[in-house]
């Protein structure tokens, strides 16, 4: 989904808040937020595409006001409310005010048919692909072209993982795109590498 | 900002909903609490930057390993113990030199290689950096601090899938003949982010 | 620029707040700000083109949980702090607590140097243009191709006419697209039209 | 939802903003309670939706306007005695049909033909409406309580220009013979927004 999590290349935003001794957490809740999502995937209440996908769906004036860990949060009772473990009413009174959830999930989907395979070198195009489900796509890459520089092992495929569909394990490719293709004049010079699941990808011709 | 068009009865604190999920939990004999104690003990004690910091000085003082981290960063920080988790299955070791800077950020959520290099910064997890570092990378890294010269090329990493990143940093050419000890004492979590460069280098 | 006010396809959004006998205004306050702005115009303190742009350049997290009349208030009081008309430091002594602005201007541009004529019926496609200051092209069109339907009068460029760049005023032309060619396989079907800015749009090739 | 980690002083109340502005502007000399009571009136009393009403029905009972209309809205307006400000340089009528449905909004802000078809109400400026109604037409407007058959193409217009644009909507049946006054009392803001069909279209 275009969803309010896809920041990279959104402009209008200040200095980082950058220390040498920055740190982890501010405060004890949320250690205990850290650990809770964690434990909820260990006891396979659900996996780590769900819980990502569980974040963009929070209503986006709320996911850009809260807090990493009040995203996990968000998240973790989300899920765990849709999986049948605890209702939001009992979540409520034991907190005794709102608790509010992230926004309902929409069909994800299957890997592309006919994916390619491709090595270092390779020029390829990320297809202009749009869903209303999870998508580790960027969408600050679409319908870009770059050249693989590596390949990793397979993984299971987000756009299905998230949402309990079938699909095969499908490798991710490490590309490279010129920031001056992502954003023509209008990035710094650098060398942007995503990791790209294989269906996302497309070959490029060489004169793209 | 208050929003002035959609308040409602008062949303509870996050402690407090941290309160509610944990007990929800517990009260159907999920062992929470147990879990957490556990967790606290992994976040400040077994995934910390040290980690990364002895696998950057056995690199500097060890070619063949750092050509095994280089080929399989997952396999070489094996042999010093380190462990990574299931779904991060694939560690890609990126080497600085002193005309390449390797940055690793995650624009879509806040990934790393947390068991390696430690869990990442508040700054790391904030919308600012996830927006700005791809697109304004120099800017950014002066920002911060780190004001490359203009020969330096950037690299950029987006964590977009669970493949993790590190950055070896440069060895910096004040520390010859140093022990891998007193090397792996200067490496520090932002250096293996890649949003800063160790001391003469 | 990309910025946050950019919503235009953007997902993640729940139901729209619809009601047959809506308002236009819920306080009073509101009114006063409507006017206000309004006023700043006529007096020339600021044109239309900068007091849309200083609401884009609010603090992202500030524009989302904004209303509408606190965007109009962040404007106006920005440009009048800008412009020189009064201070950051009197505002928020007479409000007697912080008043946020909005974020500082980038450079903005003139027209592109060898626009076309379009006329209706012809293949356009809209320019991958990024700028860094104000721009009137939602990014749901950027590159994409459509057919123009009807050319307006001349206007003053808004990427110039909101920084204080010499502009020629150049036509819009409403474009038609189909919500297809926008986000395939990801939208109700319908016909899009977008008044696109000339410096925006370059001639379609008819095999695109 | 409170942010969590940027709390600072107490932010002021928008009406104490409100109040802020409007006095440093006042004690500059430049009479801002003064334009504020005008405004009240025009926002009240002139920039009504009677006005697009009145349009409609002139339209709907002689065909050679209506052939004006739709050529040149902003001039075949000021036969009405309409205005509209010096930066709205045009105007485009939208003609629905049994199997046509025009729809306006601004994805980028909240433009509209304010003078004509009154100010945009709460929903037009709502970040929902402006995210979803160009991507997801016939849900909205279903949403909406516009049920559309799918044989009804949708037309949506994004005002992002400083054309304006207003909808009109098919004229009744049941209103045969009905006088100009009658008809434009049937009309509403919203029919001319094109989230609405009037009664029996």
């Amino acid at each position: 989904m275009d969803g309010m999590h896809d920041l990279g290349g959104k402009q209008g935003f200040g200095r980082i808040r950058y220390a040498l001794d920055a740190q982890v957490f501010h405060e004890p809740w949320e250690k205990r937020v850290n650990a809770l999502y964690g434990f909820a995937v260990k006891l396979g209440i659900f996996n780590m595409d769900e819980y990502r996908h569980a974040i963009e769906r929070m209503e986006p004036r709320h996911y850009l006001s809260a807090s990493y860990y009040e995203r996990a949060l968000t998240s973790l009772a989300t899920l765990c409310v849709e999986k049948g473990i605890v209702t939001l009413a009992e979540l409520e009174k034991r907190a005794n005010g709102t608790f509010p959830l992230s926004m309902s999930s929409a069909p994800g989907r299957s890997n592309i048919p006919g994916r390619e395979r491709f090595k270092a070198g390779d020029r390829v195009r990320v297809r202009s692909d749009y869903v209303p489900g999870h998508m580790r796509m960027p969408g600050y890459i679409r319908g870009k072209t770059g050249v693989v520089v590596s390949e990793s092992p397979a993984y299971p495929f987000p756009d299905a993982h998230a949402h309990g569909v079938k699909a095969e394990d499908e490798p991710t490719f490490d590309v490279r795109f010129r920031s001056e293709d992502l954003w023509p004049n209008s990035s710094d010079a650098a060398l942007v590498h995503v990791a790209v699941f294989q269906s996302y990808l497309e070959r490029a011709s060489d004169s793209a | 900002m208050p929003d002035q068009t959609h308040s409602r009865p008062t949303v509870a604190s996050v402690e407090k909903r941290t309160d509610a999920i944990q007990a929800a939990l517990e009260e159907r004999g999920l062992k929470a609490g147990e879990f957490i104690e556990q967790a606290e003990h992994l976040v400040e004690e077994k995934w910390i930057p040290e980690n990364g910091a002895r696998v950057v000085a056995k690199a500097w003082t060890d070619p063949a390993f750092k050509q095994r981290l280089l080929a399989n960063g997952r396999d070489a920080v094996a042999e010093l113990g380190l462990t990574m988790p299931p779904h991060h299955r694939h560690l890609v070791v990126l080497e600085n030199a002193p005309k390449v800077q390797n940055v690793i950020c995650c624009t879509l959520c806040s990934c790393t290689a947390f068991t390696i290099i430690g869990l990442p910064p508040d700054w790391y997890k904030d919308l600012e950096y996830r927006a700005r570092v791809v697109r304004q990378s120099r800017t950014v890294l002066k920002e911060m601090g780190l004001d490359l010269p203009p020969e330096v090329e950037i690299r950029v990493w987006d964590t977009t899938a669970d493949t993790r990143y590190m950055v070896l940093p440069v060895r910096p050419p004040h520390t010859e003949g140093w022990s891998e000890e007193q090397l792996a004492k200067i490496v520090t979590k932002d250096a293996m982010i890649g949003v800063a460069r160790l001391q003469g280098t």
